[in-house]
């Protein structure tokens, strides 16, 4: 065991990986030498050269575009995309033909590939480096996507994303990167895609979100008086609904935390599922706790547009009182 | 000398055997023997003939949409006779004659054009991806596949196709940039056959040649007669020669022509010359390749005929071959969407319904469980081609 | 008054926009002298000429990225995309800037350009030609997404987008571009967008849909026995939520029908705005009526794939039978 | 000849002012009247005192990331410079010099790093779009603002700017491509300064030169030294007038380097040589243009002092101007969304909040309408710079 961060974290992973599996290769801009501008292949050049962990050219669609031949070949690419504006790029490859390869050539040619994206807010960053565009992937079949909270998760979470048959976009919240430590076994383990975790048991209010919202959602439930079960999803395609389904039966009450926009987001997906499996069970509206419907703003009012603790207590404190 | 020319370099044009039939022997020896002259010209005309039925299976609608490859059969040919049997093809949709040369069956081609996806579950040992509908996309595929290879130590290399308008897309510049930069063993073979639908290739490239798009990248660049056999079987032998000694991509311009109509869909009446569309019929690759043949008398008028007789019926029996197939069933779109099934999709693909009772998770008696069971064994036996 | 298919509603609106303002151009691929691969620009070319008709190169980024250059010079381009799966190239230009320019710039340069798009399935279309990707759009902020599902709203909106002073995405149901043909006046009219439209009154259950599915839930409601209302959203965001949580609260019950996958869907969105706002008048699970979750399939299983008659008229049964 | 050369070309170098001080006479005759080269080195000097003093604001917590500009002033400078007023400026981020040259008040690029969206309000009549983040997506709208006053018959053109990583991206394909073949007026500046973060520009284009991806196109291409400020004057007047003489664009590579690190949030002695750091300091076009006037008798060490005293005093103002605007207000961020804000926007907007309490459909006292006309009368004051 180690006491690690997020970053840390995913780069054990991705060295275990590495040494177990000589498909596994890590390309991208800046992941060679600089080790990736959050560090997260730190170490990996040095360790595996120059064939393993490749510098590419200064192109998102390129580097996903070659990284589907990659894994059709039978390798297991990791292209890292430096921020996750820089992932509409290579949208088209992703969703036209990573998505898709499989279903189109009736498994004929795969793409095992694992996508590594800095997401969300919070850092004070540039134009283009706090937004939360993981729902889009959600609406494209043939993909899944993975937002682990905590270092535990990510290293479990990509060691499996990696070894999965299936495209599979991991995004990591960079709020979390250095916030926290955490043991996490020295040895590789996986933690299945698919399964949300239940971070805080409760009966009276379920509260759902993923990523960096996560830790607000704790701080929140520490401020409120009710019994609140708070469910990290961890994987938000395929989204476990069953884990859902379970807790708000049992509540009756819930609230979605997610910090992109609240239209077609996918605390939407969440709310509608909620209605069609508890429908006789739900005591309140679900609330969705999110980022307004405006373009995210520059670092100077970030905190405004991200969903903090106190406005999820207080839509806690609403669905309670309904 | 404050002003100095820091680089000189120029394209060059290869022809062997021209549209009149004049063959260059310096060039030209020992390229092709005489024996496979003939069996190239016999699957040309077998290709026609595809076309000619594929457009009327259109007409009658028996198969949707379908791009003629007629005029351009030399380009894909040429360049798949010249690779080994297995580096990977990255095909567009106009490269039929080099697919099947390879050995893909034609009934495949026919089922993808009839909205079929087992048209494309390209089966093992070919070595090819299957045709790319979204202009451009596909050259990447072919810089990560020659990635791989190289990365392995395998001497295998990539080759792509891709048309005219293909070259204005950014991923296009983003794998001859990558192959370049990265030293990955990549056959660019851009089928340069004058249109991209009713936009003419000069809207693509106003460049004197689309070759030298790869001067860009300081890429080895040629231009060639597409409808010459002889001149595709060089350039790419060159290319191959050098990604397999070298790493190093090439980026060829074959000068071809669109006999037909963009798809069954066009009508290029509508936008271009008779006048063009007759000139290039006389430089016909099929024409001077025949020629060719008579005029070193390994051809002859009884020869095509049961040439022709034998490419109707190689057709014909394709056409029954994709028409026989049982049709898909409506769980196959799921069946091939995952290595294995999320739940939710299971309980779509059990019940063929999105909409939700919501009153049980599963919908299904039984549960999730259940359905995860039922589904299971729904997809042990994917349905393919025989 | 003439009797108009979908087709000449969008090339009449197109000529009328075009003859009253010169700051229209029209460009795309194959949008001249062959009048695009859908005929809907047939006949611009010769009467505008090729400077305001223009065939650009085949490079959707490239044609977005410069129509949002000529829009914030002043200029209305409207560009055409040829099909819907050729979008994806250009959703870099469309949610990284055209969506974001007047935000970013508080108002200083804005994006007044309408995408013309074809959109879903229905026509035995090769690969990538039937799809439904409008709710990627609804999910960016800044853009508005509009989807007329008949030749005289076709017109009115058209003409609404060309002079709305923001970037919008005009998604056509090419499934209905020659489908049937309506009376559309001559003479210029708008329809404003953000408004939807209810299509038949009815008290007891509530039918939502836009586009092409709207022709299949007025056959299943023809079918079925209770008093259905069906709106026609025609613009997809901004969602015009007044109009359904008005009949919602009517009627109590609400089927939505859309041809995209069904997770993260718009139906999701529809679904929760409802659940939010009628939450105490709802007498049964809003029902989602859609495509699976699956890659769009070529064409040979693309009706199963579909929300057609029956599986609308089923979903209606069973919200009814509640 | 069945191989015929169809394209000879080459690719030039162009220097005037030499990293040693020696002027090219000839070429650099009229170029800039030696006022104007005072002023021009004032302003490079008041723009490396500003790198230095906003790498200082992030270092002590006042501002974000940012991203020096030091050792690249002359390009941007030189062709802002050759520029006319009234053409569009389409810049990425290493161009202070030349958008300041054009009359950018210094705190708009201080707020902009300071995460405040009121630092991209570019005032009216400056003709330039806001620093691009998304690396190479800009070009493709300065193709638009050159080709809207072709449309208009205007001579106006566009000039934009990007790194030699920005090469790689298909956009910039795409925008070189459209300018190329519909005759667009642009003028394509890339400032290759050797690096993109870690990424040695010879994994963008391992050819020669840059300069040469303008090859692709038929183009007009050039390479010059980006660091001297006369070649860069030369080279943007000779294409901006073919511009305008006949709506072609050029591309021009100028060599040029990055002295500091990429942005302050990097560290570039993790991946770069401080020797070739060491050799591009005497290569900083500053030295040799003070040289270039002291040689002539127009500049002194009191003169410098004088200058020096002035940058500091210019950019403290700067600074003191940016800080001291208000902050902005959370619904700022609506107000500049649409024109005309929809009605859940204005409801997202009067309450601040995307929770519902599942009530009432407008979460206010009132109604939607009132919220509407909260928002109505709320927006009309659109906060900007004073
Ligand atoms: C990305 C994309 N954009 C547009 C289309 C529609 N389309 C299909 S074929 C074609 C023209 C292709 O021209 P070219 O690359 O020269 O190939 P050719 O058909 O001439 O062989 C177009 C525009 C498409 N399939 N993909
Ligand atoms: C599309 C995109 N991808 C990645 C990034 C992250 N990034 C910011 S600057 C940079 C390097 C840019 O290099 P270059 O174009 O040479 O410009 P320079 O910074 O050297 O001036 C990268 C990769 C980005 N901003 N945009
Ligand atoms: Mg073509
Ligand atoms: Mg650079």
């Amino acid at each position: 065991m180690a006491n690690l961060t997020l970053v840390q974290a995913i780069n054990l992973a991705l060295i275990q990986e590495m040494e177990k599996d000589d498909r596994v290769i890590v390309l991208g801009e800046d992941v060679g030498i600089n080790g990736g501008v959050f560090r997260v292949t730190e170490g990996l050049f040095k360790r595996f050269g120059p064939s393993r962990v490749v510098d590419t050219p200064l192109a998102e669609s390129g580097i996903i575009g070659a990284s589907i031949g990659l894994a059709m070949a039978g390798l297991r690419p990791v292209p890292e995309i430096q921020f996750e504006g820089f992932l509409a790029p290579a949208y088209d490859q992703l969703c036209t033909h990573a998505a898709r390869m499989r279903a189109r050539t009736r498994g004929a040619l795969t793409v095992p590939m694992t996508v590594r994206v800095p997401v969300g807010g919070g850092i004070h960053a540039p134009e283009l480096h706090s937004d939360s565009p993981a729902a889009f992937y959600v609406h494209q079949p043939g993909l899944k996507v993975v937002v682990p909270a905590t270092p535990y998760d990510a290293k479990g979470l990509l060691i499996s994303a990696i070894r999965d048959p299936d495209p599979i976009l991991f995004f990591e919240p960079k709020r979390l990167y250095r916030a926290f430590r955490e043991e996490v076994p020295e040895d590789e383990y996986t933690v299945p895609i698919g399964k949300a975790r239940v971070v805080l048991p409760g009966d009276e209010i379920t509260v759902i979100s993923w990523g960096a919202p996560v830790v607000q959602c704790v701080t929140a439930i520490e401020q409120s008086d009710q019994s609140i079960e708070l469910i990290d999803l961890r994987t938000i395609y395929p989204l476990d609904t069953e884990t859902i389904v379970n807790s708000v039966r049992k509540t009756g009450r819930a609230v979605i935390v997610h910090e992109a926009p609240k239209t077609a987001g996918l605390g939407a997906e969440v709310a509608s599922r909620i209605m069609e499996h508890c429908f006789l069970y739900l005591e309140a509206p679900i609330q969705r706790v999110t980022g307004f419907d405006t373009v995210m703003p520059y670092y100077k009012l970030e905190l405004e547009y991200l969903p903090e603790a106190e406005r999820i207590r207080k839509a806690i404190q609403e669905v309670a009182a309904y | 000398m404050p002003v100095r020319t820091v680089l000189s370099t120029n394209i060059e044009y290869i022809s062997i055997l021209d549209e009149h039939g004049e063959f260059d022997a310096k060039l030209g020896k020992d390229l092709i023997s005489d024996e496979d002259v003939v069996k190239l010209y016999e699957h040309m005309t077998v290709c026609r003939r595809f076309d000619e039925i594929a457009f009327k299976l259109q007409r009658s609608g028996r198969m949707g949409t379908y791009p003629e490859n007629r005029g351009q059969e030399a380009a894909s040919l040429g360049a798949v006779y010249a690779l080994r049997k297995d580096d990977w093809l990255v095909p567009c949709y106009r490269e039929n004659p080099g697919l099947f040369w390879r050995g893909l069956p034609m009934e495949y081609i026919l089922l993808h054009w009839m909205g079929d996806e087992r048209g494309n579950q390209i089966p093992d040992g070919l070595y090819m991806t299957p045709q790319a509908i979204p202009i451009g996309t596909q050259m990447l595929h072919a810089v990560g596949l020659a990635w791989a290879s190289k990365y392995r130590g395998e001497d295998r290399i990539a080759c792509t196709f891709f048309g005219d308008g293909a070259t204005s897309e950014g991923d296009c510049h983003e794998a001859l940039n990558f192959a370049a930069n990265l030293d990955l063993p990549v056959v660019f073979v851009c089928q340069n056959n004058g249109w991209a639908i009713s936009v003419p290739a000069k809207i693509q490239c106003s460049a004197p040649t689309i070759a030298q798009r790869g001067l860009a990248y300081g890429m080895e660049c040629v231009q060639c007669d597409g409808n010459d056999i002889f001149a595709m079987v060089k350039v790419v032998r060159d290319a191959a020669a050098l990604a397999r000694r070298s790493h190093r991509p090439t980026f060829i311009e074959a000068v071809t022509y669109r006999l037909g109509d963009h798809t069954t869909a066009d009508d290029a009446r509508r936008y271009r010359d008779s006048a063009e569309v007759e000139m290039w019929k006389k430089r016909d690759p099929l024409i001077r390749l025949r020629k060719y043949l008579v005029d070193r008398n390994r051809w002859d008028d009884e020869k095509e005929r049961s040439l022709q007789a034998d490419a109707k019926e190689q057709v014909a029996a394709a056409v029954k071959r994709a028409e026989e197939i049982a049709a898909p069933s409506t769980t196959d779109m799921f069946d091939s969407l995952y290595a294995q099934l999320p739940d939710q999709l299971r309980i779509q693909r059990a019940t063929l319904r999105t909409a939700c009772l919501g009153q049980d998770p599963s919908q299904l008696e039984g549960g999730i469980e259940a359905s995860r069971q039922q589904g299971i064994e729904e997809t042990v036996s994917e349905p393919g081609l025989p």
